[in-house]
């Protein structure tokens, strides 16, 4: 029995077990400086999984924008815009609980229809992670123009953002 | 974090959370910079209204080390309270201790002998240097320069030194007395004192290369802080902070006590030579600026002091009485003029004696100068400005 | 320096004694012991090959599960928490066990060497060395306290670090080769081993050498190669904060004219950051109550794991990394920036002015600083036309000229730009805002004391190490020496192997690239002051971003013109590389000279030691 | 022990996409809505990447992934200054207020 096949299911429980975690943790909590902490939880688990997918470029471009840039600016924007650390906007229990039954009845009808495919049948696993290169290859020729098109519409989100913010006079 | 009420400025308190609608931008906050705070050179409290980085308004509280210094003048013979003017400026004990004796001189016309005339002249212009030091080093510390001070203090140490050879102590010194000084200087004073300034002076040029003309301190201090010849006058501020501003004013030129007539020595003044004239950076370059002075009155002064034998006191300065008169008296201190007010009744024991400490007014003018301002700039004013607390508190 | 001064050799009260007497006894009987039990269960497992299995399943499964059985019920009718659950431990750690043993393809036998022959005898060892060390205390504190013990004490540990690398090296290799030999290997070979059995690796060994297959068998698992790994990595961080604190305590100290620690551990105040650690260890652990308590807690550790996950990737060497990604750069920078969480939570969660100051200065500061640092860094990975660390390394072995710092002019610069924002990066001076000390007492750590706060410092020297690091292998020629490596000694004998590690290629030389770097960060913190916020985003973005895009293009445009091989442009691009070369000569020669000019004349300099000034002197 | 496969990951990203949706109706933090939709684009992400590897084995999913995070860091920058533009006007960032906002 090769080692890597008892040790992936152990790094798969321990990622899933730390998004769910921590994904739990953001819909239960009510401090929305430890909402964005959890957040990093979930961002990190889901990184590592992309590692486990074998998508290394993909963890770490995942790792820095997300986890690095992103969060920063959720937490940045968290301490802007909170008056005091511990601002608790708290839904109603009748609020609370429509949304749970109708997360757990989209969690249900989700789980039957994965559960009920068998995704072996015509499938073709990848073995090697998928390389920098080929992955910039692929960017700068078959998906070049929703590349450039992402890089406009990051100017555009700069611009936007900028002014969004600009104080009024 | 709770509400910061200041009782005399209930307009202060913006902490509160403005919850109409209306056009908050940003909320303001209160914060304590002080009494316990790095930068603050003692125990200084401001209350800092910010923005932001941004500072609004920042009042200081002062008083945290009042020891009723003024009302013990009241209680004790002159003679017995010189040793409580050292610790009001305790980097300057010399010129505080010169201020109150020139003070009971003027009332009650005791002549100086002339030996001691240029011992007080050299103790004075010693203690301005080791005083500016630690002003240069301790700014240096309030820019993130941790280096400069220990330099300054390693000069400031062999100062010292030679005032502990003159008179025992390191930092409370009553040499300085009424009708002279305590006594005379040491064996080879005159040598070592020369060795030291020789050894000194090229410092000073280390100190310009070091942090004066260092582009991150020219920029963290030029157009900062602007203080117009105009409002320092208004704001009676003194000393290197007024001189930073472009006015030339120098008691030791306006009247000269002690001789000071004799020695020949220039008043640095700002001259706006990074940024605009009366900023932090040129307050900071006057004190260099007469820490080079400071040297040449020495050199003279030693000079003098080789060719001036005689007596080191005034006998008959120990049991002064004092006339049913007043007088106001002041001298140009290492921070500004420090000025005496002393009210006789004809007893040995004097009516009233009143301070004015140059750091005292020079701090006024604080939320004036750093108001809209940086957070970062509250120490660079303040330190510019250079206060003692125990001369401000008293 | 008078010994007297030393507590350590000041006489021991009565009480120390007594307890260093307890001490000794329970170490050299205990030690004993295990070697007993050691070498008896060596010779039961010598007696009975086959039984082994059953041996260890009844020894480490189910006597632990019949103990609890029996504790439990004794705990319960004594009323007594601590026997009931240290019943419920033994059942718990017996199943455990026993269903491992049953569950996984881990050889019982090993298992049941390594727990009951090699660690008890290897417990007994160190516990023996252990009392010898206490019986011998006050020779050993005289040995410690000569002057060149603590030189030679580091540069030992430094080598035997090494050597121990090389030796885990050669070892793995090994195995890897057996894992691989199909010889041996009668089921089908994988790259991750896993498959050899004890009997197939000790017909390899010869006699006497059979036991060393029980040592390596469980080497031949990857798992428990990284873990293996990652403990040397572990270690190595724990070392580079303890040293580069002294360091720069040392180094701030000849630079102020002081000395710096001279009196823990005798030598130069070598074990200043020991007595720290132990100091901080005891302080008070305050947590502000008005706070956040448990962000407060997690804080320092969201600092300080990521300082160190980043040396998951980072190489020190060809082989010497402990995870070659092929995006190890990205990874690295992302663990830097993750860092920066930490550093703002626990100046959100102090609930203090002064703190939110610095976190919100931290969040400020990176969103600046991290944009021209990744460009920055973009310029060598274009050049390199790489990703991977190692592979980046591997253009820059052919000596000095080949350093990627000197192969375009762009690249010069964007060693600088990189730097630079490298130095904000690890908050350090002039950058040092988020903790600036005169404006924001202590900013994000004013609240922090004792051990969290240490954590802050391990992180902050490592993230220092790690960007040192980075800016090595991209710019500086990675763990190469500056000649070329074709005239490294090729022969495989130990002679021409230290020659190779000490002048052509290996960690000695990365660690010793690093060191220089961090020295100029000592070197930077200990001179500047510090700059204001709004010059730190002026500077960032709007003169170093720039600069950095500009960089980029013309590096794009070099590399078009460089990738077209033009006669006239390579001719061209070889006088500038010789130029550039030269530059970076004069710089290492000036940066050389100027330490040495510097040790040299230390009694003469403006830093001359405050102490020569003293009368008597 | 079982091996993993596809399954697992859609149904991890199922949950993940749930308590998302969970988030943002259980949140009247408007930063806190915004985390809701930063967990269901993961969740939509580790389905790509997990049809990438165990369906396809090419590497289209990835790209689209990696579109998906930056239009992710745009939205959030974008999202994070109507916020401040929001809490400048209403001194909250509670969305129920936002029936105030007029003009």
């Amino acid at each position: 029995m090769n080692v890597n096949t008892w040790l992936e299911p152990i790094v798969f429980f321990l990622f899933a077990g730390v998004v769910l975690f921590s994904a739990i943790g953001i819909v239960l909590t009510r401090n929305i400086v430890r909402a964005a902490l959890f957040l990093l939880g979930t961002l990190g688990g889901v990184a590592g999984l992309y590692f486990l997918l074998m998508a290394n470029l993909l963890a770490a471009i995942q790792l820095i924008v997300y986890a690095g840039g992103t969060l920063v600016l959720i937490v940045f924007g968290v301490m802007l815009t909170s008056k005091s650390p511990w601002v608790r906007f708290a839904p109603s229990r009748s609020e609370a609980a429509a949304a749970t039954t109708i997360g757990l009845v989209l969690f249900a009808a989700l789980a039957k229809i994965v559960t009920g495919i068998d995704w072996t049948v015509a499938a073709h696993p990848a073995d090697q992670p998928a390389t920098v290169r080929q992955v910039g290859n692929l960017l700068l020729q078959q998906y070049l123009v929703p590349f450039e098109v992402a890089s406009v519409l990051l100017l555009v989100v700069m611009i936007g953002a900028a002014y969004l913010a600009r104080p009024e006079n | 974090m709770a509400d910061t009420v200041l009782e005399s400025r209930p307009d202060l308190n913006l902490d509160v959370v403005r919850d109409e609608i209306g056009d908050v931008r940003t909320e303001e906050m209160l914060v304590n910079m002080g009494p316990q705070h790095p930068s603050t050179h003692g125990v200084l409290r401001i209350v800092l209204r910010t923005d932001g980085e941004m500072v609004l308004e920042a009042v200081p509280h002062i008083g945290y080390l009042h020891r009723c210094a003024e009302k013990i003048g009241e209680n004790v013979a002159p003679y017995q309270y010189i040793p409580y003017t050292d610790r009001m400026d305790y980097l300057a004990g010399m010129n505080n201790n010169l201020a109150f004796s020139l003070a009971i001189e003027a009332l009650t016309g005791l002549e100086v002998p002339k030996r001691a005339q240029v011992i007080r002249v050299i103790f004075a212009e010693m203690n301005r240097i080791a005083s500016h030091l630690v002003s240069m080093g301790a700014y240096g510390l309030d820019m993130g320069a941790f280096t400069p001070f220990l330099y300054a203090f390693r000069e400031r140490e062999r100062i010292l030194d030679l005032f502990e050879a003159s008179c025992g102590a390191r930092l409370t010194y009553s040499y300085i007395t009424i009708g002279g000084v305590t006594d005379d200087v040491p064996e080879r004073f005159i040598d070592v004192c020369r060795e030291y300034l020789d050894y000194f002076e090229p410092k000073i040029a280390e100190y310009n290369n070091l942090l004066s003309f260092n582009h991150i301190f020219v920029k963290r201090t030029a157009n900062v802080g602007i203080i117009s010849a105009e409002k320092a006058i208004n704001w009676g501020l003194s000393g290197p902070s007024l001189r930073g501003s472009g006015v030339k004013w120098d008691l030791r030129k306006v009247h000269p006590d002690c001789g000071y007539d004799e020695y020949d020595f220039d008043i640095p003044v700002g001259q706006g030579l990074k940024g605009q004239l009366g900023d932090c950076w040129d307050r900071y370059f006057v004190r260099i600026q007469e820490m080079q002075q400071s040297v040449r009155i020495v050199r003279q002064a030693l000079d003098k002091l080789a060719g001036t034998p005689g007596e080191y006191k005034h006998k008959s300065g120990k049991s002064v009485k004092l006339p049913k008169d007043e007088i106001y008296y002041e001298i140009e201190g290492a921070r500004g003029q420090l000025g005496f007010f002393i009210q006789g009744d004809g007893s040995q024991i004097p009516y009233r004696v009143k301070a004015r400490g140059p750091s005292y007014c020079n701090l006024s003018i604080t939320n004036e100068v750093v108001k809209d301002c940086l957070l970062a700039d509250v120490p660079a004013i303040i330190g510019s400005i250079d206060v003692v607390m125990g001369e401000v508190d008293r | 320096m008078s010994q007297a001064t030393i507590p350590w050799i000041e006489p021991v009260p009565e009480k120390r004694v007594a307890m260093r007497r307890k001490a000794l006894l329970v170490l050299f009987g205990g030690g004993l012991t295990a070697l007993i039990v050691g070498c008896v269960m060596l010779g039961v497992f010598r007696a009975l090959p086959d039984q082994v299995g059953t041996i260890v399943f009844i020894l480490a499964g189910v006597l632990p599960i019949l103990g609890g059985l029996g504790l439990i019920p004794l705990g319960l009718l004594n009323g007594s928490v601590v026997l009931t659950t240290l019943g419920f431990a033994q059942i718990g750690i017996g199943a455990l066990v026993g269903g491992l043993l049953k569950a996984t393809p881990i050889d019982p036998l090993v298992v049941g060497v390594l727990l009951l022959v090699i660690g008890p005898i290897a417990a007994g060892l160190a516990m023996l060395t252990a009392a010898g060390v206490i019986v011998a205390f006050k020779q050993v504190v005289q040995l410690l306290l000569m002057r060149w013990t603590a030189l030679i004490l580091f540069c030992g540990g430094i080598v035997s670090i090494i050597l121990l690398v090389w030796a885990h090296a050669f070892v793995f290799r090994y195995v890897a080769q057996l894992a691989n030999d199909t010889t041996l290997n009668t089921s089908a070979t994988t790259t991750f081993g896993g498959d050899l059995t004890i009997a197939e690796l000790s017909t390899r060994f010869s006699g006497n050498w059979r036991p060393v297959a029980f040592v390596l068998w469980p080497l031949q698992f990857g798992l428990i190669r990284d873990l293996i790994a990652m403990g040397g990595v572990i270690g190595f961080i724990s070392i580079i904060p303890l040293y580069t604190i002294w360091w720069e305590r040392k180094v701030a100290g000849r630079i102020q004219s002081r000395l710096g620690p001279m009196r823990v551990g005798g030598w130069h105040g070598w074990a200043q950051s020991f007595a720290d650690g132990m100091k901080l260890i005891c302080k008070e652990d305050f947590v502000p109550p008005e706070g956040d308590g448990t962000l407060f807690r997690l804080a320092p550790y969201l600092a300080f794991v990521p300082a160190i996950c980043a040396f998951i990737a980072l190489p020190f060497a060809t082989t010497y990394v402990f995870r070659d990604l092929d995006v190890a750069l990205l990874f690295i920078l992302a663990m830097l920036g993750i860092e920066v969480l930490g550093v703002i939570i626990a100046g959100w969660a102090s609930n203090n002015k002064w703190s939110v100051y610095g976190a919100m200065r931290e969040a400020c500061q990176m969103v600046s600083y991290e944009i021209p640092m990744g460009m920055a860094l973009l310029v060598p990975v274009m050049t390199a036309g790489a990703l991977r660390l190692t592979d980046i390394a591997k253009l820059q072995q052919d000596g000095f000229g080949s350093w990627l710092a000197w192969n375009n002019p762009f690249c010069l610069i964007a060693f600088f730009c990189y730097y630079t924002a490298s130095l904000a990066s690890c908050k350090r001076a002039p950058f040092d805002l988020p903790e600036s000390e005169s404006e924001l007492v202590a900013g994000f750590h004013t609240e922090y004391s004792g051990f969290r706060w240490s954590l802050f410092f391990f992180a902050e020297y490592a993230a220092m190490f790690a960007v040192s690091g980075l800016a090595v292998i991209l710019f500086l020629g990675a763990w190469y020496g500056p000649l070329p490596l074709s005239w490294a000694p090729a022969g495989n004998d130990i002679a021409s192997a230290v020659v190779r590690g000490l002048l052509f290629d290996g960690p000695i030389l990365f660690i010793l690239k690093c060191g220089l770097l961090l020295y100029v960060q000592i070197w930077i913190r200990w001179t500047l002051p510090r700059i204001r916020i709004d010059q730190v985003l002026y500077a960032c973005i709007q003169v170093l971003l720039p600069l950095t895009m500009l960089v980029v293009l013309g590096s794009t445009f070099w590399l078009l013109f460089d990738n077209s091989a033009h006669p006239a442009f390579e001719s061209f691009a070889k006088v500038v590389r010789g130029l550039l070369s030269l530059v970076g000569v004069v710089i290492s020669i000036a940066i050389a000279g100027f330490i040495i000019f510097g040790f040299v004349n230390r009694r003469r300099l403006v830093g001359t030691l405050a102490i020569e000034h003293f009368p008597g002197s | 022990m079982t091996s993993i496969g596809l399954q697992h990951y859609l149904l991890l990203a199922a949950a993940l996409f749930c308590l998302g949706i969970l988030t943002m109706t259980l949140k009247r933090n408007a930063i806190g809505i915004l985390i809701g939709v930063e967990l269901i684009l993961n969740a939509a992400n580790l389905n790509l990447v997990a049809f990438t590897r165990y369906r396809t084995g090419a590497i289209d999913g990835q790209i689209v992934a990696v579109f998906i995070i930056l239009l992710a860091a745009a939205e959030a920058a974008i999202a994070i200054a109507i916020f401040m533009n929001f809490y400048n006007s209403l001194a909250t960032i509670d969305v129920d207020r936002a029936d105030q906002l007029q003009g």
